[in-house]
């Protein structure tokens, strides 16, 4: 069958049926694919664009025994298989029956491109758009007469945006010194990187050919354009290193919260800190592991659980260790070092050296696209979002609520707080279970940032300290100034002098800074403060 | 004009944390030799103003003055337990882990630089010296025990004989009969006026009975400043004061 | 004179006595049993024990600096791991520039790892590491400045207790984040390594490297008799008083920060010259020194030993470190619980380490003893 | 007298320790970590030599002795690398190690094992720029791994590239061959972008951020990229939210195989490009029945095999061999048996040890797939030499490892001057 292809193309004018067409797919060469994958584009039958953008999922498999093209959906060990061509089912099969269709990137690109074309009329306008986009990289006068047409009928304004940005763009190559203008002028609006390319381009051109009164009108109007969109992207380029710094915020204001009740507000220097992030993160893990087809919500799942789970190991660690050692608190941090290896080595040993994999959910991959200079990912918005949650639940709950109360009575007066019938022991335990728990819950969004392993906590475990010292011990909203500060810190020096050496940086100025304020940004002042 | 008698001076001294005035517009004149007591209520300034004069805090605004022309504000503690101020703190302050004669000797005036102290040895005239604090402060029996080791009292008497040895100009005294029996109550005050002799004492003090037998000259304070000064009988029969002190 | 400031220092009490003799039998006997003695003799020491040993030696020197600060001055240093390493460093680059033109590249100038990343010339603060002299006065000099700096700055502005020791463990973190970086000039990850001799002395030499022992030994024993001296004098009580109540100090008109600041530098030293000696024995000095871990894990060589006694931090060092080499070979899988679980036991149970056991004992002895001794006074009488 | 006794045990302990060593076994070093930030890679290839010591037994043992493995854990801590190196050799009188990874542990153990005469396999790909006497190299060097995967890139029209790596030896070493290559392939000094991030970085918003205008100037671009493991996890993940996919800008990777991806959630990934000497995926007699024993072996059947576990594969069968055609395990007789020897690979050719201590291996590029594993999509025609000093440095180009050529018989002979430098035996 395949030589036979080989043959056709070579030949370049037998026409193929197109389940001939969709079997020859079983090639193993990446050329002879990228050929049929054109054929099938333009071949417009039904199944056309099933099969490629199957094909590009990966999920386009044939039959060992008789080649037969399917599109294979597996699970574990099974498939349920549909015949490529014809789209009838051919029930079930075994996984190892089955041997995928190869792609590589070149067909990718292929792919994007033919389902693209073949989008243009999708019921989606973000598609319709996309598939739009998709084209600004090759126009030619042909895509260009086929996309007029689309702007015809199209609806959608932004769909109609893309539309006349993907013309002006092939209008750039117009012999009419009037269009070019026009074109030019036009995208000056336009924030996509392939705009600034082929303006860029167009000068490159412009200022090669010769220096007519209208080529140096034109050279104007691009530069102007193109330097209208310089500082337009400048400008975005800066709200998104704020954000980036609002994000490495948030992931240190999350692993700090929790140190902020071990350490700040308990005094106990909890090195095994760090440990906790890391039980959290595996309980995703976990999670993920007993709930294979629940990823969409095994977030959700794993954030109860790890509070829970890290907590009840942290009020362990409390009635096993740590309530021998109040008054010393430096005394607690050599324990809770020896804690934090016995944690790591017990995750070497019961579930692996190895990182483990945490899948993402579909609703937190991707980014949320506000214009083609600025997109925001969904993963640090969400972890924005849960970052403030946390610390506003925790404020809540520590002033609010009578447990807060106690709280605060046994750290500020253990004895009095005793007289007064409150079980010191139990809130000792059930704050330390607390502080351990927002440490857990913190590792499950880590667990969405990072590599899963036994090495998780170490990590993080200075960067906590760094947040907490820094905003002043004992007080949440040091905790939050004190994240948000070295975040945006540490990303604003970031892109001048590299990331190394922007957090050594960020390192000395706390070590200079609390030579200013010993007790950091938000401490006590006055007499008490110092005993 | 005051100032040339007076061997402590605070001129309009005010100092405020995070908004709260602990020490409001206060001023404050200790002559040589005197012996003051200064009363108050939880609050009222007392610890903080001890605080300004040790230079532990900085006034916002005010006059602190030794002698004629030594302005406080500019120095450092060192510096000034150094010029001849001695402070002993409201909870006993001695190094517990050391005996009663290493505390005495770590008193002792002079060698305060840190190569003289590496290679320190003791003469027979400081001996001497510690022997006769000793005997002030009636620890003589005590004297190779461990400071910690002490009763509440006998550390406060121990605090207030490194005060001696140390031989300030100026004894700062935050409540030295606090948590202490009668009798002891009474060999304080017997140590405290014999002490005015030689040196000015400024007592702190709650103990209105302790006051009442060694106080010459009262200073009341109130919200960080002075209320009323006099001696005791006036101070007692000062109807601001009975109002918000003794009254209730 | 002379011999009684010896015996005051070293000899004054048992654990310094058994320390004191311990580590000159060792020094002795160690090289002897290496050198002279046939290696399938039952009574050759190996010169894999010889190196452990000699390491031990130099883990023991920085461990009593640590003790000098914590046990003595109450400051938890988490960063002494960065002296030790400092010093490390200035021995590695003297070694480095020993190398000379026998590098694999063979160039007179430049170390290896600038070669192959292109450096055209020497950095500024590599010149001079090629005489002993300076190199020496480095070792002292780096870990120096870099203690009065951070001491100084933290002293003057009173920075104490855990905020101190979180400081000092941002400025360990700091530094090795930057000796990690190539553009810092001294070898990144890989460190300094392939050192071939020291003051034209082979290293891979058996003679050298007992030489090296000795000197350690040498070291550790004079270390411990500075640090002595400092304990038992005056300033030592200061000192002493600082840990126990700082401001009482201050407002006795003692320069608190500057005595702070004084035994801060000494101690760093030591741990440099701890680094020093540590380098040419295990023949490599590397970034990861600085970790933080390293200086956490130094710390509880004290806290084993227990603090405050000088001998308990050399005793600790030798346990602990001991304990480590055992049992990454006897239980390789189950070293760090086995590790840990001493660790928790030792802080929540023995508060004053294996030398608080034994003093306890003893003194339980002589209560016991006491007690025997009053009651039949009594029924004497 | 607590510390006396505690000394005399320790002595004694020592002793005692040290005359165990003579039995009648063959005794393999194994010298990785299984503790520290290394565990990750490292306890794979721990098991591998159990596993290979086992089969070996099985099969007969060697020179009719059985094989005796003797495991330490150096902890990921460079200076007990060389403890326990002199430890395995002279208390423990181990015949042969495998061991370490990274070049930081090779280099701590190296004049160890020079001054004792040892034999360490190390499996791992490096920089290059040495060979040791007493090393024999079985990982790739930049040859075998760095150069293909550019060849291929270029060939894929790629023009404007991004260097990124982990800040240590490694990465610098084959960064700076790499921009020597492509000027010399005339890329444009502007169309290089080189990057180093710390160990384990972890925000990598805004150098994919850069790396994303980097690649939007309408040439085609690819990154490069020796990142190192614990980093590679969140720059993926950075790469795969800010939508750069694979068509858009290929990263090719020298760090990333198998037991990497098997802790990544790697649909995101998918087309991403390694290039290794090895991969899974690879069609062969030998490859199918080895991951069946490694399976069996681990007991569990989704467990990967990567090429430093291939490199580890070689290494011993070739020292098996070797000490077999030697009829003893001596070290001198052992290592000039190795040269020449050829041993099949497990991508169905075969691996060839040269005069210069490092292997003739194939060099092939995979593609990530959405299960963890590798479509190959590129292979050498065959097996490439793989080069102790490379010829892109101009240090370093002058310079050439024999072992058995009389003339040279040294790991660095500089072909000008006609000088062995820096051999310490």
């Amino acid at each position: 069958m395949s030589t036979s292809f080989a043959d056709a193309i070579d030949e370049g004018n037998t026409v193929l049926s197109f389940p001939e067409l969709v079997a020859s797919l079983t090639t193993k060469k990446f050329d002879e694919k990228a050929v049929i994958i054109k054929k099938i584009q333009e071949s417009e039958h039904p199944q056309s664009l099933i099969i490629l953008s199957k094909l590009l999922d990966g999920k386009i498999y044939y039959k060992k025994d008789d080649k037969t093209v399917v599109i294979a959906d597996i699970t574990k060990k099974t498939a349920s298989i549909i015949n490529a061509s014809t789209g009838e089912p051919l029930g079930q099969t075994t996984k190892k029956k089955l041997k995928k269709v190869g792609i590589n990137n070149k067909l990718r690109r292929a792919l994007n491109s033919s389902i693209a074309q073949l989008s243009l009329n999708n019921e989606d306008p973000k598609i319709r758009k996309s598939a739009v986009v998709e084209m600004f990289k090759n126009m030619d006068d042909e895509m260009s007469s086929i996309l007029q047409k689309q702007l015809g009928v199209e609806k959608n304004k932004h769909v109609i945006k893309t539309l006349e940005t993907a013309i002006s763009i092939n209008q750039l190559k117009s012999s009419v010194h009037d269009d070019k203008l026009q074109a030019i002028e036009s995208l000056s609006n336009s924030l996509y990187p392939e705009v600034r390319v082929a303006l860029n381009q167009l000068e490159k051109n412009l200022s090669t050919s010769p220096q007519t009164s209208q080529t140096l009108t034109l050279i104007e109007t691009t530069q102007n354009s193109l330097k209208k969109i310089e500082s337009r992207v400048g400008i975005y380029k800066q709200i998104e290193n704020i954000f980036f710094g609002i994000s490495l915020g948030s992931v240190l204001l999350l692993i700090a919260v929790g140190l902020a009740i071990t350490f700040g507000v308990m005094g106990v220097i909890n090195m095994a800190h760090g440990e906790m992030l890391m039980l959290g993160a595996y309980t995703t893990y976990i999670i993920q592991l007993l709930l294979p087809n629940h990823i969409e919500y095994s977030i959700l799942i794993s954030i109860p659980t790890a509070f829970i789970f890290t907590g009840l190991v942290g009020i362990g660690i409390e009635r096993g260790v740590i309530r021998f050692l109040y008054g010393r608190p430096l005394e607690t941090l050599l324990a809770t070092f020896g804690i934090s290896l016995i944690l790591q080595q017990a995750v070497r040993t019961l579930i692996s050296p190895q990182n483990r994999a945490v899948s993402t959910p579909e609703w937190m991959s991707g980014s949320l696209d506000i214009n083609p200079a600025l997109s925001l990912t969904y993963n640090r918005l969400y972890i924005i979002i849960f970052a403030l949650l946390v610390l506003a639940g925790l404020m809540l709950l520590l002033n609010k609520s009578k447990f807060g109360l106690q709280v605060r009575a046994v750290t500020q007066n253990r004895s009095m707080a005793k007289a007064m019938g409150i079980k010191t022991d139990w809130v000792d335990a059930f704050t330390f279970g607390l502080g351990s728990g927002i440490a857990g819950i913190a590792g499950v969004a880590l667990s969405q940032l990072t590599n899963v392993g036994p090495n998780l906590g170490q990590a993080y475990i200075i960067d906590s300290f760094m947040v907490v010292v820094f905003g002043g011990v004992g007080n949440l909203w040091g905790t939050l100034f004190g994240a948000m500060t070295l975040g945006i810190a540490n990303k604003f020096l970031e892109p001048s002098m590299g990331a190394v050496l922007a957090k050594i940086i960020v390192l000395v100025f706390i070590i200079l800074f609390i030579q200013k304020r010993p007790r950091g940004m938000f401490a006590l002042k006055g007499r008490s403060a110092d005993n | 004009m005051e100032k040339n008698e007076s061997i402590l001076y605070l001129n309009n001294v005010s100092v405020s944390f995070d908004g709260f005035k602990a020490i409001n517009e206060l001023s404050l004149y200790i002559d040589k030799n005197e012996l003051r007591c200064i009363i108050g209520a939880n609050g009222a300034g007392k610890t903080t103003m001890m605080d300004i004069i040790t230079g532990k805090t900085k006034p916002d605004e005010g006059e602190v003055y030794f002698g004629d022309h030594i302005d406080l504000t500019k120095k450092d503690e060192a510096e000034i337990a150094n010029l001849g101020i001695g402070r002993k703190f409201q909870k006993p302050t001695v190094f517990e882990n050391h005996s009663v004669f290493e505390n005495l000797q770590l008193a002792l005036e002079g060698h305060r630089n840190i190569l003289s102290n590496l290679f320190y040895e003791l003469n027979e005239d400081q001996r001497n010296k510690i022997d006769s604090s000793l005997e002030t402060i009636g620890l003589e029996a005590e004297k190779y025990r461990m400071a910690g080791e002490l009763s509440h009292g006998q550390k406060q008497w121990l605090e207030i004989g490194m005060l001696i040895t140390q031989n300030p100009q100026v004894l700062l005294v935050d409540e030295p009969v606090a948590g202490m029996t009668h009798q002891e109550s009474e060999r304080t005050a017997e140590l405290l006026t014999s002490l005015a002799t030689r040196h000015s004492v400024v007592v702190v003090e709650h103990d209105m009975e302790f006051v009442r037998s060694i106080a010459r000259r009262v200073t009341v304070l109130h919200q960080g400043s002075v209320l009323a000064e006099g001696t005791m009988d006036k101070i007692q029969n000062d109807r601001k004061v009975i109002e918000v002190y003794l009254g209730d | 004179m002379e011999k009684s400031l010896i015996q005051r220092l070293l000899l004054s009490d048992t654990g310094s006595k058994i320390l004191t003799i311990v580590i000159i039998f060792i020094a002795i006997v160690v090289p002897v049993l290496n050198l002279l003695v046939p290696v399938d003799s039952p009574l050759h020491i190996s010169t894999y024990t010889v190196t452990l040993l000699g390491k031990y030696l130099c883990y023991a020197l920085l461990a009593l600096s640590v003790d000098l600060v914590w046990g003595y001055l109450g400051i938890l240093s988490l960063g002494h791991g960065a002296f030790f390493a400092l010093g490390g460093y200035a021995m590695g680059m003297y070694l480095m520039r020993q190398i000379g033109d026998r590098g694999v590249y063979g160039n007179p100038l430049l170390p290896d790892f600038m070669v192959f990343l292109n450096w055209g010339s020497l950095p500024w603060y590599w010149f001079g590491f090629d005489h002993f002299p300076l190199a020496l006065l480095m070792m002292f000099a780096a870990p120096g400045i870099l203690a009065f700096v951070f001491g100084w700055l933290a002293f003057r502005s009173r920075v104490t207790g855990v905020y101190l020791s979180i400081m000092t463990q941002a400025m360990t973190y700091a530094l090795m984040l930057a000796f990690f970086q190539n553009d810092f000039g001294f070898g990144g990850n890989n460190g300094l390594t392939d050192f071939k001799e020291i003051l034209g002395f082979n290293l891979q030499d058996n003679t050298t490297r007992c030489a090296l022992f000795v000197a350690s030994a040498v070291a550790l024993l004079s270390g411990y008799a500075f640090c002595k001296y400092i304990a038992q004098s005056r300033l030592g009580s200061l000192v002493m008083a600082i840990r126990d109540s700082e401001s009482r100090v201050r407002f006795m008109g003692y320069r608190d920060e500057h005595i702070k600041l004084f035994i801060f530098v000494i101690s760093a030293m030591l741990a440099g010259i701890a680094g020093a000696l540590y380098v040419p024995q295990v023949g490599i000095i590397n970034p990861s020194e600085f970790a933080p871990i390293r200086s956490i894990e130094l710390v509880i060589w004290v806290a084993i030993g227990g603090r405050g006694t000088l001998y308990g931090a050399v005793l600790g060092a030798f346990v602990v470190n001991y304990a480590k080499t055992f049992f990454t070979a006897w239980a390789p899988e189950a070293w760090l619980f086995i590790l840990g679980g001493i660790f928790v036991f030792v802080t929540v149970f023995m508060p004053k380490g294996l030398v608080g056991i034994y003093n306890q004992a003893r003194s339980r002895n002589t209560r016991k003893k006491s007690m025997k001794e009053s009651q039949a006074n009594i029924r004497n009488s | 007298m607590k510390k006396l006794s505690l000394w005399s045990v320790l002595c004694v302990a020592m002793i005692a320790w040290s005359s165990s060593a003579f039995s009648d076994t063959i005794k393999v070093g194994v010298l990785h970590s299984l503790s520290g930030t290394m565990a990750i890679s490292e306890t794979t290839l721990k098991d591998t030599v159990l596993m290979m010591v086992e089969e070996q037994n099985k099969a007969g043992g060697l020179l009719g002795k059985q094989l005796e493995a003797v495991v330490v854990d150096p902890a990921s801590d460079w200076p007990l690398f060389a403890e326990k190196m002199r430890e395995l050799v002279e208390v423990h009188k181990v015949d042969v190690i495998f061991g370490c990874w990274t070049s930081v542990s090779r280099k701590s153990v190296l004049p160890v094992v020079e001054e004792l005469n040892g034999l360490l396999f190390y499996p791992v790909q490096y920089e290059g720029e040495e060979s040791s006497k007493n090393v024999f190299y079985t990982g790739a060097s930049p040859n075998q791994q760095a150069i293909p995967a550019v060849d291929y890139l270029m060939d894929g029209g790629v023009e404007r590239w991004v260097l990124a790596g982990t800040d240590y030896v490694y990465p610098r070493t084959t960064n700076k061959i790499l921009e020597s290559y492509l000027k010399l392939k005339g890329v444009d000094e502007k169309d290089i972008m080189i990057n180093y991030t710390p160990f384990s970085h972890s925000d990598w918003q805004t150098i994919v951020s850069d790396i994303k205008q980097f690649g939007s100037a309408g040439k085609k671009t690819a990154v490069v990229s020796t990142i190192n493991g614990d980093a590679n996890v969140p720059f993926y993940k950075e790469l795969g939210n800010q939508g750069l996919s694979a068509e858009d800008i290929p990263v090719v990777a020298f760090s990333v195989g198998e037991e990497e991806l098997s802790g990544i959630d790697t649909a995101p990934l998918v087309g991403h490009l390694a290039a290794w000497n090895y991969f899974q995926s690879a069609e062969s007699e030998e490859n199918d029945s080895f991951i069946e024993a490694w399976q069996a072996f681990i007991g569990n059947e989704d467990r990967v095999t990567n090429d430093p576990m291939e490199a580890t594969y070689i290494g011993f069968k070739m020292w098996a061999e070797a000490v077999s055609k030697a009829g003893t395990t001596e070290v001198d007789k052992v290592r000039p048996a190795m040269y020449g020897l050829e041993v099949p690979n497990l991508t169905g050719g075969t691996a060839v040890m040269n005069t210069n201590h490092h292997l003739s291996k194939p060099v092939l590029i995979g593609e990530i797939q959405d299960d963890g594993q590798f479509e190959i999509v590129w292979s050498t025609d065959g097996e490439v030499k793989g080069d102790a000093w490379t010829d892109y440095l101009p240090e370093s180009a002058v310079i050439v490892s024999d072992w058995a050529d009389p003339a040279i018989n040294c790991g660095n002979f500089n072909t000008e001057t006609k000088k062995c430098s820096g051999q310490n035996y």
